[in-house]
C-alpha cells in the first residue's frame, strides 16, 4: 500500500505546515486558521489509521466547535499583528519547557512498540466503543460529564464577572 | 502576512470599543436617503445619531417664488406618499385665507381621494415595514398590488400616477370621469380583499408579535412632549385625530372611529394603520353615497388668484400625522412666507430616544414604524 | 476491513479536491473573463455609501464567546450520545440510566446557565 | 454496493465527477425554481424573459456573474477573505459524499454516514466567520459573528434530533436507517424530532425566519456583503447545495427515503422518483416558508434554540430511550413524542403572546439614563 | 404557531390567484384617456401650422421653468392663409426637468399644448441629458404623425379660456394626414 504511505506523508506535511503556521503567523486570526488546518490534518491521520469515529469526532469537536471558540476568543481581543518575536523575562523557562516536551515526545516515539502496517490496525466499530464506554469505562464517562458541567459553570461565572465590571 | 496595526494611537489597549455603523444613506432599510450613525455594543445600540438633509430641495422656499397654483405641484412632492392630503392642506389653507368656499361636489371628491390616498400610504407603510421585519418581499408585493389599483384609479381621474396636481383653491382642476362611482367601488373591493392578505401575513403572526410587541414603548405624555402625531400618538392610547378633533373640510358629516392602541409600541402602530385603512374605506363609502352633482369650481374665481394680506395655519390629518401649512399672504399672487410642518420630521425627532438600548435589528423596525417620508422630513 | 474504511474516505478526499478545483476554476474563469478597472473608490468597504467611520475589526461581544462554550460542551455531549445511541438497547437498562445521569448533569449545567440569565442574551 | 470502475480511486473519481457536474446544474435550476416559486407565492410571474418561462435565467445569471469584475476591498485581510469561499464550499462537497440518493445511487455508503454528515457540515461555519472578519466591513463582521453564533447553536438540536432517529434504527448508516422504514416512516414515531430537525435545518440554512446573519434590512447581506461576482455566487451555491442536502437528509431520516411507501425492493426509477418527490417537497416547503414569515431577532433565536429546542430534543431522546429499553409498543413512542411536539408548539405559541422567554422588553432608554 | 400557519395559508392562496404582473416592454397597459405624459404641441392641420403663437404664457406658468419660447410674425398671416398674427419661432421643452404638472396645458389660451396620452415618447432613457431637450419640431411630431389620437383637453380650472372647438376636425385632419404620410413613407 504505497499510496497510503504517500498520502500519509502528504497529510503529515500539511499538518506540520499548519502547526508551524500557528506559531509563526503574525496575526492571531491567521494562527487560528492554521490551527484548523493542523487539526483537520490530524483527523485525516486518524482516517489513515482506520479510526473513523475518532476522525469524525476530531472534525466535529475540533474542526467545528473549538475553532469557532478560538476565533471568537481571538475576536474578543483587539486583533492586531505582532511585529517581531515575542520576548520576555520568561524566555529561559520557555526554553526549558520546550526541551522537556520535545524530549518526552522523542522518548515516546522511540520507545513505543508500533503495531506495524496500517492494514493490521484493528478497526473498532462504534458499537464496540459504545459497549466499552458504558460498561468498562462507565465511571470516567460520568466524571467527564461533571468536568463538562464545571467548565460550563466556570465560563458562566467568568462571563458574569466580566459583565459585572 | 499583512502587517497592519489595528490599534489607534491614544486608545487604551484593553477596552471594548463600540463600533460606529453608518446605516444609510444607501441602506436597504432606511426608506429614502436617511442616515443614522449607530453606536453598537455587540448587538445593542447605545447611541443613535440621525443625519438628515440629503433630500433637501428648498420645498418651503421655492413656493415663495411661485403663484398659488404652482405651489400645489410642490406640495405633491413634499409628502410623495400622501399627495392628495398635502394638496388638500394647502388648498384649504388658501381657501381659508381668501374666504373662497369650495363647491359641495368638489369637497366630496376631495374627501374620497384623500382617504384613498391615506389607504395607499398605509399600504406602502405595511409593505415597507414588513420588509424591515424580514418578510421576504411578500407583504410588500401584496401591498403594492393593491396600491396599483388605487394608482390606476387616480390616473384615470387626474392623469398622473403620483404627482396629481388636481386640487385647486375653490375646487378641482376638472371633473371626475363618469364611471367614477363604479370604479371607486371596484377599487374598494380590491382594497378590502388585499387587507385580508396583509392581515393574514402580519396580525397574530407569532414572530411579528415577538418582534414588535413592547418594542419602543412610548407613553402618551412622552408622545405629546415629543410632538408625535398620527398613528404614533394614537398608538399610545390617545384618541386624537384632527379629522375629529378639529374637523376640517366636511369630515364632520361622516361616521368613523379613531383606532387607538394601548402600549404605544411598534405592534400597536402597525395594527392602528391596518385599522385606519378600514375606517378610510368606511369614509369613502359614505362619501360616495352622498356625492352630490353640481359644479366642481367655486363661482367667481379669478384667473390669477391673489391672496389678501394675512396669515393662516391650516393643518390636516395626514397618514403620518399632522401636516400643516403656514402661509403669509401680502395681496400678491405669491405667498410671502410658506412653511410646512411635516409629520415625519417631528416624529423622527423621537427616534433617538426610542431606539437607544434596543437591538440593532429593532432599531430598523422602530425606524420603519415611524413611517418617514424623507421628502417631508428634509423638504 | 481497513480498506473498506479507507475506500470510503478516498471519496471524501476526492470530494475535497473537487471542491477546491470547482471553486478555483470558477475564480480563475472569472479572472480571465472579467474586466478590471482600478479605481480608488472600489477598494473602499461598503458602508452605505459613506466612508467607514473608525475601525471595522473591533471586538465582538463577549456573549458570542459564551455561546461558543455552550456549543462546545453540548457538542462533546453529542459525541458521547452517538455511540450510546447505536448500542444502548443491547446494553440494556444500565447504559440508559448512565446516559440519563450524564444528560441530567449537563442539563443541570444548562439550567444553571438559564437561571443565571446567560441564555437571555442580555 | 457496486463499483463504476474496478479501482476504488477511479470509482470515487467517477462518482464525484457526476456530483460535481450535477451541483452547478442543480444550483442553476434551483435558483430558477426558487425565483419562480417565490414569484408565484407573491402573485408575480418571476423571471420570464430569458428563454421560455425564463428557464435560461440561471444560465444568464451565471454568465453575468462570471464576467463581473471581482472587487475586493483594499483593507480586507486578503488570505482570510479569499480562503473563506473555499472553506464554505468544500465542506458542502464533502458532506455530499455521505448522502445516499437511492439504494444504488450514492457516492459512498458510510457506516457512520449520519455522524459524518453532521460533523462535516459544521465546518462551513468557520467560513462565515472568516468571511465576516476578513472583509473588514462592519456589516460583514456583525453578520459573520451572528452566523457563527446561530449556526453553532442550531447544530446542537440538529444533532440531537438526528441522534433520536439513530436510536430507533440502532445505526448511524443512512442506508440502514432508510431500509428500516419500509413499513412506517420515522416521522410517525418521532414527530417531535422531525419538528426540531426542520426548525434547526432551516436555521442551519440561514433562511427565513432565521436569515439573521444575512438579513438584508439589517446587515445588508452580512458576511457576503463585500463579495461580488463569482465569489458571491459561491456562497449562493453552497447555500443551495446544503438546501438540497438537508432536504434529502430530512426525507431519508423521517420520510423513509426511497423505501417508504413501496417497500425496500422497488425499481430504481421508482426510488429516484420517491426521493425526488420527497426532497423537492422539503425544498418547496423551505421556499414557501421563506416568503411567509418575518425574521427573528438574535436573542429570540438563541432563546428558541437553547431554551425550547434543546430541552425538547433531550426529552425526545429520553422518551426514545425509555420506550426502547423497556420494549414498550411502538405506538407509545408516537403518542409521547406527538404530545411533546404539541406541548412545544403550545409553549412557543404562549411565549410569543406574552412577555417571556422569546420576548423581552429591552429595557430601552432608561438603561442609558435617557428618560423618554 | 397558528399565526405562522395563517401566513403560510395566505401566501398559498395568493399563489393560486392569477399573477398581476404586466410584462412591460412586451405588453403595455392601456393608458387612460386622461393619462398625463409629457407635454406635446398640437398642429393645426387646417392652416398647416402649429396652434402655438409663442405667447410664453406656459413658460411663465411653468413652476420648474422648463419651457423656453420665442415668438415671430406669422408669414402665413401676411399671405392671408392664417388668422394668427404671431407664431412660435423656437420652442424648447426640457423633458428632464418637466414635472408633468399640467399647468402649461391649463394656462394655454390657444390649446396649443396638451399632455401626451400615448405610449409614444414615454421612454426617457437616453445617453445624453441634452437629448431630452426637445425643440418645436420634435414636440409637434406626435400630433403631426397622428400618434396622438385623442388628447385630454377638458376645460381646466378657472384659468381656461376658450379652446379650439375643432377637436373632431383636427382629429380627422390628423388621421388623413397620418395616412397620407404613411402612404408616402
Amino acid at each position: 500500500m504505497t499510496y497510503e504511505e504517500a498520502l500519509f506523508y502528504v497529510i503529515a506535511a500539511i499538518t506540520v505546515a499548519g502547526a508551524l503556521g500557528v506559531v509563526t503567523a503574525r496575526n492571531v486570526i491567521h494562527s487560528a486558521l492554521f490551527l484548523i488546518l493542523a487539526l483537520l490534518g490530524v483527523a485525516a491521520v486518524y482516517v489513515l489509521l482506520a479510526s473513523e469515529f475518532l476522525a469524525i469526532v476530531q472534525v466535529l469537536v475540533y474542526g467545528g466547535a473549538v475553532t469557532i471558540l478560538i476565533l471568537f476568543a481571538m475576536m474578543l481581543t483587539r486583533v492586531r499583528d505582532i511585529e517581531g518575536p515575542l520576548d520576555g523575562p520568561q524566555r529561559p523557562f520557555a526554553a526549558l519547557a520546550a526541551t522537556v516536551f520535545l524530549g518526552t515526545t522523542v522518548l515516546a516515539v522511540t520507545q513505543t512498540e508500533w503495531r506495524g502496517e496500517t492494514d493490521e490496525a484493528t478497526v473498532v466499530t462504534i458499537e464496540q466503543i459504545g459497549e466499552a464506554l458504558f460498561s468498562t469505562w462507565a465511571m470516567p464517562f460520568e466524571i467527564a460529564s461533571l468536568l463538562l458541567m464545571v467548565a460550563l459553570i466556570g465560563a458562566i461565572v467568568l462571563a458574569r464577572g466580566e459583565e459585572g465590571e | 502576512m499583512a502587517t497592519t496595526d489595528y490599534t489607534i494611537p491614544g486608545e487604551p489597549d484593553l477596552e471594548t470599543v463600540d463600533i460606529n455603523i453608518n446605516v444609510g444613506p444607501q441602506h436597504p432599510a432606511t426608506h429614502g436617503v436617511f442616515r443614522m450613525v449607530l453606536t453598537v455594543d455587540g448587538e445593542l445600540v447605545t447611541d443613535v445619531d440621525p443625519v438628515i438633509g440629503y433630500m433637501h430641495r428648498g420645498n418651503e422656499k421655492l413656493p415663495e417664488n411661485c403663484d398659488y397654483r404652482q405651489v400645489i405641484g410642490y406640495h405633491d412632492r413634499t409628502d410623495y406618499l400622501a399627495q392628495f392630503n398635502t394638496e388638500q392642506c394647502f388648498v384649504e389653507a388658501v381657501e381659508k385665507l381668501t374666504g373662497i368656499k369650495p363647491t359641495e361636489r368638489s369637497e366630496y371628491i376631495r374627501v374620497i381621494l384623500v382617504e384613498l390616498n391615506r389607504i395607499m400610504s398605509h399600504l406602502m407603510f405595511i409593505g415597507a415595514f414588513s420588509t424591515d421585519v424580514g418578510i421576504f418581499g411578500t407583504s410588500f408585493m401584496y401591498a403594492f398590488r393593491d396600491r396599483e389599483y388605487v394608482q390606476d384609479f387616480f390616473e384615470e381621474i387626474t392623469g398622473e400616477r403620483m404627482m396629481y396636481n388636481y386640487f385647486r383653491p375653490g375646487g378641482l382642476a376638472w371633473d371626475v370621469p363618469d364611471n367614477f362611482r363604479e370604479r371607486c367601488k371596484q377599487v374598494l373591493g380590491h382594497i378590502n380583499s388585499g387587507l385580508k392578505d396583509l392581515e393574514g401575513m402580519i396580525v397574530d403572526n407569532e414572530i411579528v408579535l415577538a418582534r414588535c410587541r413592547g418594542l419602543s414603548r412610548v407613553s402618551t405624555k412622552d408622545a405629546i412632549n415629543w410632538g408625535l402625531t398620527g398613528p404614533l400618538l394614537r398608538a399610545t392610547g390617545l384618541e386624537y385625530d384632527l379629522r375629529k378633533a378639529e374637523p376640517y373640510s366636511i369630515y364632520d358629516r361622516f361616521e368613523f372611529e379613531i383606532p387607538t392602541g394601548k402600549d404605544g409600541d411598534v405592534y400597536d402602530r402597525v395594527i392602528i394603520r391596518l385599522e385606519e385603512m378600514k375606517q378610510s374605506v368606511r369614509i369613502v363609502e359614505q362619501a360616495l353615497a352622498g356625492l352630490p352633482g353640481g359644479p366642481i369650481m367655486a363661482e367667481g374665481m379669478k384667473r390669477t388668484l391673489r391672496v389678501p394680506e394675512g396669515e393662516v395655519y391650516m393643518r390636516v390629518e395626514g397618514p403620518r400625522g399632522e401636516y400643516g401649512v403656514y402661509i403669509v399672504g401680502t395681496g400678491t399672487d405669491k405667498p410671502y412666507r410658506h412653511k410646512v410642518r411635516g409629520a415625519s420630521f417631528c416624529n423622527l425627532s423621537a427616534l433617538r430616544a426610542m431606539s437607544i438600548g434596543n437591538y440593532l435589528s429593532d432599531v430598523i423596525i422602530i425606524l420603519g414604524s415611524i413611517d418617514i417620508v424623507l421628502c417631508e422630513v428634509d423638504r | 476491513m481497513t480498506s473498506e474504511v479507507f475506500n470510503v474516505y478516498i471519496a471524501v478526499l476526492i470530494a475535497t479536491i473537487f471542491g477546491f478545483v470547482l471553486v478555483g476554476s470558477a475564480l480563475i474563469g472569472n479572472l480571465i473573463l472579467s474586466p478590471r478597472q482600478k479605481s480608488p473608490h472600489k477598494g473602499v468597504t461598503y458602508e452605505c455609501g459613506m466612508l467607514p467611520i473608525g475601525r471595522s475589526r473591533a471586538q465582538v461581544h463577549f456573549r458570542y464567546y459564551l455561546f461558543a462554550i455552550l456549543f462546545l460542551i453540548f457538542d462533546i455531549e453529542a459525541v458521547f450520545l452517538f455511540p450510546w445511541a447505536v448500542s444502548f438497547v443491547e446494553l440494556g437498562e444500565q447504559a440508559f440510566y448512565e446516559m440519563l445521569v450524564f444528560i441530567g448533569i449537563l442539563a443541570f449545567g444548562l439550567l444553571y446557565a438559564w437561571k443565571k440569565g446567560v441564555l437571555n442574551w442580555r | 454496493m457496486f463499483l463504476l470502475a474496478d479501482n476504488v480511486w477511479l470509482d470515487a473519481l467517477l462518482r464525484m465527477t457526476i456530483v460535481a457536474v450535477l451541483v452547478p446544474v442543480g444550483v442553476i435550476l434551483l435558483t430558477w425554481v426558487e425565483r419562480k416559486v417565490i414569484g408565484r407565492l407573491q402573485q408575480r410571474l418571476g423571471p420570464m424573459h430569458v428563454g421560455p418561462f425564463g428557464l435560461l435565467q440561471g444560465i444568464a445569471d451565471t454568465i453575468k456573474l462570471m464576467t463581473k469584475e471581482d472587487v475586493r476591498p483594499d483593507s480586507a485581510d486578503r488570505p482570510t477573505f479569499e480562503l473563506a469561499v473555499f472553506v464554505i464550499v468544500v465542506p458542502v462537497f464533502m458532506a455530499a459524499v455521505a448522502i445516499p440518493f437511492t439504494a444504488d445511487i450514492f457516492v459512498r455508503n458510510m457506516a457512520l454516514g449520519l455522524f459524518y454528515f453532521l460533523a462535516v457540515s459544521s465546518l462551513g461555519i468557520v467560513g462565515f466567520v472568516m468571511a465576516g472578519w476578513g472583509s473588514d466591513n462592519k456589516y460583514a463582521l456583525l453578520g459573520g459573528v451572528r452566523a457563527g453564533a446561530q449556526l453553532i447553536s442550531y447544530e446542537i438540536p440538529l444533532i440531537l434530533s438526528a441522534v433520536a432517529v439513530a436510536m430507533l434504527g440502532q445505526s448511524l448508516s443512512l442506508y440502514t436507517l432508510v431500509e428500516l422504514q419500509d413499513n412506517t416512516p420515522f416521522i410517525a414515531y418521532q414527530p417531535l424530532a422531525f419538528v426540531i430537525f426542520i426548525i434547526a435545518g432551516l436555521a442551519e440554512l440561514y433562511r427565513q425566519p432565521f436569515d439573521i446573519p444575512v438579513a438584508e434590512s439589517e446587515v445588508v447581506g452580512g458576511p457576503t456583503v463585500e463579495y461580488s461576482g463569482i465569489r458571491w455566487s459561491m456562497f449562493q451555491m453552497a447555500e443551495f447545495v446544503s438546501l438540497v442536502l438537508i432536504s434529502a437528509l430530512a426525507s431519508l431520516l423521517f420520510l423513509g427515503g426511497w423505501v417508504w411507501p413501496f417497500g425496500a425492493d422497488n425499481a430504481t426509477w421508482l426510488q429516484v422518483v420517491l426521493m425526488v418527490v420527497k426532497t423537492s417537497a422539503f425544498i418547496l416547503f423551505f421556499m414557501w416558508m421563506r416568503v411567509s414569515v418575518p425574521r427573528l431577532r438574535i436573542d429570540q433565536l438563541m432563546a428558541l434554540c437553547w431554551q425550547i429546542l434543546l430541552p425538547f430534543a433531550f426529552l425526545q431522546i429520553i422518551i426514545n430511550g425509555l420506550v426502547l429499553v423497556y420494549d414498550w409498543p411502538s405506538w407509545t413512542l408516537t403518542i409521547l413524542s406527538g404530545a411533546a411536539a404539541i406541548a412545544m408548539g403550545a409553549i412557543i405559541y404562549r411565549v410569543a403572546r406574552r412577555s417571556g422567554v422569546l420576548y423581552q422588553t429591552s429595557g430601552a432608554a432608561e438603561q442609558v439614563g435617557l428618560v423618554l | 404557531m397558528l399565526g405562522i400557519l395563517k401566513a403560510l395559508k395566505t401566501t398559498l392562496q395568493a399563489a393560486l390567484r392569477k399573477p398581476v404582473t404586466v410584462q412591460y416592454p412586451l405588453e403595455k397597459k392601456e393608458l387612460p384617456h386622461r393619462s398625463r405624459g409629457l407635454p406635446v404641441l398640437l398642429w393645426d392641420f387646417d392652416v398647416d401650422e402649429p396652434f402655438c403663437t409663442g405667447c410664453q404664457v406656459c413658460a411663465r406658468a411653468c413652476p420648474v421653468d422648463c419651457i423656453t419660447v420665442t415668438m415671430k410674425d406669422n408669414p402665413k398671416k401676411a399671405a392671408g392663409k392664417s388668422t394668427r398674427k404671431k407664431i412660435v419661432e423656437h420652442f424648447y421643452l426640457d423633458y428632464a426637468r418637466c414635472m408633468r404638472c399640467d399647468i402649461c396645458v391649463e394656462v394655454c389660451n390657444f390649446d396649443a399644448i396638451v399632455m401626451n396620452n400615448t405610449w409614444e415618447g414615454v421612454e426617457l432613457a437616453t445617453y445624453d441629458r441634452q437629448d431630452l431637450v426637445l425643440d418645436a419640431d420634435a414636440l409637434l411630431k406626435q400630433s403631426r404623425t397622428g400618434q396622438l389620437k385623442d388628447p385630454f383637453r377638458e376645460p381646466m380650472g378657472v384659468a381656461h379660456s376658450g379652446w379650439s372647438p375643432k377637436v373632431e376636425d383636427d382629429e380627422e385632419a390628423e388621421e388623413t394626414e397620418a395616412s397620407k404620410e404613411g402612404g408616402e413613407g
